[in-house]
């Protein structure tokens, strides 16, 4: 049988006013990033539950990433604000649990800031990517 | 079940040319849901478009997914599109395959790959889609301008000068504000009265324009468009519309020891007064905190001098309740107090005043009748000394003042040093700065000429102590140029005090729900692109509740802040944003966790019976959400436990059932 | 031994029955042994009489039963609160969930309550009798003849052990004398866990969190889980599981569900004490309160009525989600 | 009968799970007792009993029953049964080998619960006397005798021997291999242990809880008892009773979807929660005042009435130590039943 080569799964939350237009940015530019990394849209990056970070892991995810406005230049003024405690708790939770701390991140990128995001999302990939496969929060049922 | 189409866009060779767009047809057609699914060259031409209305047409579909370019792009497009083929717009997904596919990856099999799983998490997502209407609501055509400053004052005539009614409330017994008091106003150096008191006519004259002087807003409900304001008018003993301002009753009360807060209690006016000359509505108002007749029956003076019978003893506090469509806070400022600056000794000698003060020693009107008096001899002062910042751009650790810069008091500082030049050549003018910040049109240029023309001295260093020795102030401060220690003997210290939002401000935010920065200044919208509009909708800034500001920077965000009103109270309804909020009554706790997160105060709470699970009914408190409020960011719905509160257009089940897809 | 007697609260409870202050009184009522005790509503001085227990072991914590009760009693209700309770109390009063004008609360002090494993732990099994009214625990079992004596501190609870307060934060009247806010060192068991590798503490958790049969009583039990309904019980939310079908599930209901509670959490300990399979809930719990602490300035849920969750607050200088981490290497 | 040291136990261990998984009851880090699966070195276990009861190797909180596999528009259905493999419970107490009874009535009726069918099929139950029992402890009112555990193989433990004696045909295959590690014995210390147990039995503080009160027929006297109200005040609905219980069987079947496919699971349900049996119509019983009276009715009334007389409650007691509240069925019987005595 032929081993598959390991690829990590990328989940990204990107607000809708800055990050997810710093990944068009970064299309714009042409500026490369691994086809690992799948962008889910969202009105702002406070709109993301925990669960939902929770549930990607669950569904095979093997990196889960949020992205939103600067803490200061929210769309909704404070949104980001709001998500950057939660996360802080929930990451240094996942951390207390033992879960890799490498495998969750909160990265603030402009709509201006298309190199950015196309760093970050190499640098996640391969600090993801190093790590292999996500077996501390898998659910073994959705990989049959 | 939905009919899903799906089109793949190749984007001519954008697309096309890293992502084999007949494979992604080919996929996404066997996904749940989908039936029927092609792909074309360009999606958005109308040839494109059109081949999206006949699929409706021929498939019947419920649903589309638009596989193509960012939905930054063409959304919007392919939305309208969707109305036109006759389902609702809110029924079609795009799935990014262009700016976040095809042109950031090379390779066609990794594209292609992508691109798939892309439209699938879209296809799943449009299978939990429901048609969204925006929801309309009527728009009262009234404004209300709380603040009756130049700021206040200004908005309110750009808004009635469309033909649209404005109110104006103020708390003092006439309008006028900060701008009233002042004596010149740079760079020009035209008297302030001189400018404003037309305007303040302007108001009174104008039939669009009521005036709620001596009032306070005391309660505000609703939301854009449907505000419900509670005015309280405080009892002044005046009749207003009977009292004609000839000031008869102010000369004949006994009681004239008050302090004249129009001077800052540098004189006394007496307990029925009319505040100043110009005053608009120039009627009288009577003291109660000094009143004899009021406080204890005896007296009655006004009332018999009165020719018009205007005094009235027994009025009492009135409430008017209206309705606005859009309110404008404009609340303004005050100098911070000086009580934590015993450094400057302030409190301990008289010949130590704010810039403020200083204005009204300079004014015609004021209390030396314009003439430069120490307040403790009214003797000539020869040497004065004018200190900037004090309590502004202070450590953010200090315990007294502020972290901000009050931007205004450079430029009145030159104004006072060049002015006192100007009367009172044989006078000495030292002005102590951190900074001069000059930075308006033809600013710095008066600031040079005080230095140049003027004589002034500024020296770059802070004043470390004032101490009062006989009757005169002994300065000690640095230069921080000359590397030295300065002793001065001054006649006369200014001090250039920050300034911070009115007190009045909080409490109005907390009505309004309109948020506040942790100096009590009212934040924007957005800080570059909606900097007069505050984020709570149809509530709008104006002047320096929002942040410090001289006077043409004020007149312009004022002009600013009227035409969002104008442009608001021109619509007949507001069309609201359908992806709002939304909370299920039945699961809902009604623990306010909710409504605290919320940036706009769309949220609030009503009691509502229920029949509960065992048979019994109960009251229970529970969230609603103003659908023309929520700007659906969906903060809420992580805060709410529970799971009640939900997003439309971005629900939990929508983007779970993305994630699901991406992780399949 | 408590302070307060069985007899000074019934006749409390008496007084306020008579006087028509209040129509039903939430109290302790005994149990089989005597140390199973229930929270039962006493409604006349004789049931109270009859039924009502005060001693080291009424643990049971009432501020969550006012959620329902208050909509049932026609009346007022009488309710007996221990200083950690009162913080329960307040933290439901800020979140609404019921009418204070409908509670006569009577703040009582408490001098810790027993752990009945411990006491077994030490005694042995086949309890006949527990005397709590000495200066230590009288114990007799089928299989001694005298008694076990135990020194009440011995066999504490865990959250006694660690109790964070004595001070009554909300009461309408007080018996006895209040006490004061504990500097406990209930955060040391959190801190050991930090200490350890990543390997170690996703060890030490998995075997806990193996043992979780989702009876579900940490949540039903916990006065800051008042949802009308649980996610975890919604068909609709996504989440909804009716046991851990494997250590996933395990994960997401016990990270879910203390991430919910975080910074409404009185930590007030019911979530262990009542878990069957004795895991240490609230050690999560307690996670989700030091870092709170550490990160955004030391907040007591509960303390106050009214004040602002550090998770429904913020502050434009936060720390960042990837600086947590640091902190264990300063 | 036959015996053995109490030293030689790990080889005795070690023996049987040659031929098949040995799960015996161990003391945990917590200083709880779980079954545990045997390895070299495990021992036995000294606690009265398991937090949890040897129901789980019969019937599983979770059980997968079959899977669907979908690609495109296609769906597999895919039996995801594997063969059983054989097993051995060992240490059970009597109150818990008696749940066998009340849970073989529910699934080896027809239609016949297949996968229950095959764990009993491949399971050895070696059953252990009691002889601390303790204070929670009912199992006489049932009539079950803790000095006597029925299962395929009684043991009788001592300070220095263990006795052993089978009762089935499977037990009796067991022992046999077991016929080096053994050795044949009079029945004198295990009969001298009996009577011990016996005494002690009676000391107990439930030893008088009667059934008497129970039972069929009883349905229409205890229905609308207004005790239950009072009973279920405080109850928090959470179902730590029933998944602690012995014998509470109620399952719910429900669907995973993995992404890809869909598993068909049952687990366990409790009478307890406020949508147990819901359908499209709703719950049956709204309040829980009326699932509290479900779940005691049900274990007293209902159950025997249509087996014979058989009570579904073996007195095991652990509901009563696990109880959040400490409401269980004893202080049930003793009011509702206590009625009747009155």
């Amino acid at each position: 049988m032929q081993v598959k080569e390991y690829k990590p799964l990328i989940v990204a939350f990107c607000c809708n006013w800055c990050s997810y237009a710093g990944a068009d940015l970064a299309g714009n530019n042409r500026l490369n990033y691994p086809a690992d990394v799948k962008i889910i849209r969202v009105p702002c990056s406070c709109r993301v539950n925990p669960m939902f970070v929770l549930r990607a892991f669950q569904r095979g995810a093997d990196g889960v990433i949020l992205c939103g406005c600067h803490p200061g230049d929210c769309h909704y003024t404070s949104g980001n604000y709001y998500t950057r405690r939660r996360m802080a708790l929930l990451f240094s939770m996942l951390d207390y649990l033992g879960i890799e701390k490498e495998r969750t991140r909160v990265e603030w990128v402009s709509a201006a800031e298309g190199a950015k995001f196309a760093a970050t999302m190499n640098d996640f990939a391969e600090k993801v990517a190093a790590l292999g496969e996500n077996k501390r929060l898998e659910d073994l049922r959705c990989k049959r | 079940m939905q009919r899903i189409g799906v089109f793949v866009c190749w984007c001519g060779s954008n697309i096309a040319g890293t992502v084999d767009v007949q494979a992604v047809s080919d996929a996404l057609a066997h996904e749940p849901g989908v039936v029927f699914s092609t792909n074309y060259q360009y999606m958005c031409s109308q040839a494109g478009q059109n081949m999206i209305k006949d699929a409706v047409a021929e498939h019947k579909l419920t649903g589309i997914v638009v596989c193509s370019c960012s939905p930054r792009m063409h959304e919007a497009t392919f939305r309208k599109t969707a109305a036109a083929a006759g389902i609702n717009p809110y029924m079609v997904e795009i799935a990014n395959i262009r700016e976040q596919c095809s042109w950031v990856h090379k390779d066609m099999q990794t594209g292609t790959e992508k691109a798939i799983i892309l439209g699938k998490a879209a296809v799943a997502k449009v299978n939990l889609n429901t048609p969204l209407t925006p929801g309309e609501s009527p728009v009262t055509k009234r404004a209300l301008v709380i603040g009756g400053g130049i700021a206040g004052i200004q908005t309110a005539l750009d808004i009635a000068d469309a033909g649209f009614p404005v109110d104006i409330v103020e708390k003092k017994p006439t309008i006028g504000g900060k701008m009233a008091q002042l004596d010149k106003t740079f760079p020009t150096l035209d008297c302030a009265a001189c400018i404003l008191t037309p305007k303040m006519v302007d108001v009174a004259q104008n039939d669009k324009i009521r005036i709620f002087s001596y009032s306070e807003v005391t309660d505000v409900k609703g939301f854009v468009g449907n505000f419900d304001v509670t005015i309280k008018k405080h009892a002044r003993y005046v009749k207003e519309d009977i009292c004609t301002g000839c000031g008869a009753c102010t000369e004949k009360c006994p009681m004239k020891k008050v302090p004249n807060e129009f001077n800052l209690g540098m004189d006394n006016r007496s307990a029925i007064y009319i505040p100043f000359a110009q005053a608009v509505p120039k009627v009288a108002t009577i003291d109660p905190n000094y009143c004899n007749m009021l406080k204890n029956g005896k007296c009655g003076v006004c009332s018999k001098v009165c020719a018009a019978g205007a005094i009235d003893y027994t009025q009492k506090d009135e409430f008017i309740e209206e309705k606005y469509g859009a309110i404008v806070v404009a609340t303004g400022f005050n100098p911070i107090s000086m009580d934590k600056f015993d450094e400057f000794a302030y409190n301990q000698s008289k010949d130590v005043i704010t810039s403020l003060e200083f204005e009204r020693l300079t004014n015609a009107a004021g209390p030396t009748a314009g003439k430069l008096l120490r307040p403790s001899d009214l003797k000539h002062p020869h040497t004065i000394v004018f200190v900037q910042c004090v309590g502004s751009r202070c450590d953010a650790c200090a315990e007294k003042g502020k972290e901000y810069c009050s931007k205004i008091c450079c430029m009145y500082t030159a104004k006072h040093a060049m002015l006192t030049r100007d009367k009172y050549p044989d006078t000495e003018v030292y002005v102590f700065y951190i900074d001069v910040r000059t930075p308006g049109k033809n600013f710095d240029e008066f600031y040079r000429r005080a230095v140049e023309e003027y004589g002034v001295h500024y020296i770059k260093g802070m004043v470390g102590k004032v101490t009062p020795e006989g009757d005169k102030l002994k300065v000690q401060a640095s230069d921080l140029l000359a590397n030295k220690q300065l002793h001065i003997d001054a006649d006369l210290v200014v001090l250039a005090a920050a300034i911070e939002p009115d007190k009045s401000a909080r409490p109005l935010a907390t009505m309004l729900t309109a948020s506040m920065d942790t100096n009590d200044f009212f934040t924007e919208a957005h800080p570059k692109l909606r900097p007069v509009e505050s984020p709570t909708a149809g509530v709008f800034l104006s002047g320096a509740c929002q942040g410090p500001k001289d006077i043409p920077e004020t007149v312009s965000q004022a002009g600013a802040a009227a035409s969002k009103v104008i442009g608001l109270l021109a619509k007949d309804k507001l069309t609201g944003n359908p992806c709002v909020a939304s909370s299920n009554e039945l699961m809902c706790n009604g623990c306010s966790t909710c409504e605290r997160v919320c940036p706009y105060g769309a949220i609030t709470y009503e009691n509502k019976e229920f029949r509960m699970p065992d048979r019994t009914t109960a009251i229970r408190r529970i969230a609603v959400v103003n659908p023309a409020v929520c700007q659906g960011c969906g903060c809420c719905t992580v805060a709410c436990p529970s799971g009640a509160m939900d997003l439309r257009g971005f629900a939990n089940s929508q983007i779970i059932a993305e994630v699901d897809a991406i992780c399949k | 031994m408590q302070k307060i007697t069985r007899d000074q609260l019934i006749e409390k409870a008496a007084s306020l029955l008579a006087n028509g202050t209040v129509s039903c009184v939430l109290g302790w009522q005994k149990g089989e042994f005597d140390y199973d005790i229930t929270p039962a509503v006493f409604e006349t001085e004789d049931e109270l009489k009859a039924n009502f227990v005060w001693n080291d072991f009424c643990g049971a914590n009432f501020s969550k039963y006012l959620v329902s009760k208050t909509k049932k009693c026609e009346g007022k209700i009488l309710v007996f609160l221990k200083p950690c309770d009162t913080y329960s109390f307040n933290q439901l009063l800020t979140e609404h969930r019921f009418d204070r004008e409908k509670v006569y609360a009577v703040g009582i002090p408490c001098e810790g309550m027993a752990d009945i494993a411990k006491v077994k732990a030490i005694a042995g099994d086949g309890i006949s009798a527990i005397d709590c009214s000495g200066e230590k625990l009288a114990v007799t079992t089928i299989y001694e003849d005298a008694p076990v004596m135990i020194d009440a501190k011995d066999v504490l609870a865990e959250r006694c052990v660690n109790c964070k307060s004595k001070k009554h934060v909300a009461y309408d009247e007080l018996i006895g004398e209040d006490g004061d806010v504990i500097d406990s060192a209930r955060f040391d068991e959190v801190a050991k866990i930090e200490a350890m590798t990543p390997d170690e503490r996703f060890a030490f958790w998995q075997n806990e969190l193996s043992r979780c049969i989702r009876c579900n009583a940490c949540r039903d039990i916990c006065p800051a889980c008042t949802c009308e309904k649980c996610v975890f019980g919604n068909p609709n939310s996504s989440l909804e599981n009716k046991s851990p079908a494997n250590s996933f599930e395990e994960k997401m209901f016990h990270i879910i569900r203390a991430f919910h509670v975080a910074g409404r959490c009185t930590d007030c300990g019911e979530c262990s004490r009542v878990c069957p399979q004795h895991i240490p809930l609230h050690l999560l719990n307690r996670k989700f309160i030091k870092d709170i602490d550490s990160f955004y300035g030391e907040y007591q849920a509960g303390a106050e009525v009214g004040s602002r969750a550090p998770l429904v607050n913020y502050t434009t200088d936060d720390l960042e989600p990837g600086e947590v981490f640091e902190r264990g290497d300063n | 009968m036959r015996k053995c040291s109490l030293d030689s136990m790990n080889l005795v261990f070690a023996e049987i799970a040659k031929a098949a998984s040995l799960y015996l009851p161990v003391d945990g880090k917590d200083g709880k007792t779980a079954y545990t699966k045997w390895e070299d070195g495990l021992t036995w276990s000294n606690s009265l009993n398991t937090v949890r009861g040897p129901k789980d190797f019969f019937f599983p909180q979770t059980e997968n029953l079959v899977e669907f596999k979908t690609s495109g528009k296609n769906i597999e259905i895919i039996d995801t049964r594997s063969a059983s493999e054989d097993f051995v419970v060992f240490g059970v107490r009597a109150c818990d080998v008696k749940s066998f009874d009340v849970l073989d009535r529910v699934f080896l009726k027809e239609p016949t619960d297949s996968y229950y069918a095959s764990r009993r099929a491949h399971g050895i139950l070696i059953a252990a006397a009691c002889t601390r029992p303790t204070e929670t402890c009912f199992c006489q009112t049932f009539g079950i005798d803790a000095a006597s555990p029925a299962g395929d193989i009684s043991i009788w433990k001592t300070e220095t021997e263990v006795f052993w004696q089978s009762n089935t045909e499977k037990g009796a295959a067991l022992l046999e291999k077991l016929s080096a590690l053994t050795e044949e014995c009079s029945t004198e210390a295990v009969d001298a242990q009996k009577e011990k147990i016996a005494a002690t039995m009676k000391k107990l503080p439930l030893a008088d809880l009667s059934t008497d009160a129970f039972g069929a027929g009883k349905t229409k006297q205890y229905f609308d008892a207004p005790e239950w109200k009072e009973l279920s005040e405080s109850c928090l609905g959470c179902g730590t009773c029933t998944f602690v219980c012995p014998t509470c069987q109620c399952y719910d079947i429900k669907d995973f979807n993995t992404g890809n496919g869909v598993i068909r699971f049952r687990c366990w349900d409790s009478c307890m929660y406020s949508d147990f049996t819901k359908m499209s119509a709703g719950q049956p019983r709204l309040t829980q005042t009326e699932r509290f009276r479900q779940r005691f009715m049900h274990k007293l009334v209902y159950f025997p009435e249509n087996n014979d007389g058989m009570f579904s409650c073996v007195g095991c007691g652990r509901c009563l130590a696990k109880c959040p509240i400490s409401m269980n069925i004893v202080k049930v019987m003793k009011t509702i039943g206590g009625k009747e005595n009155a």
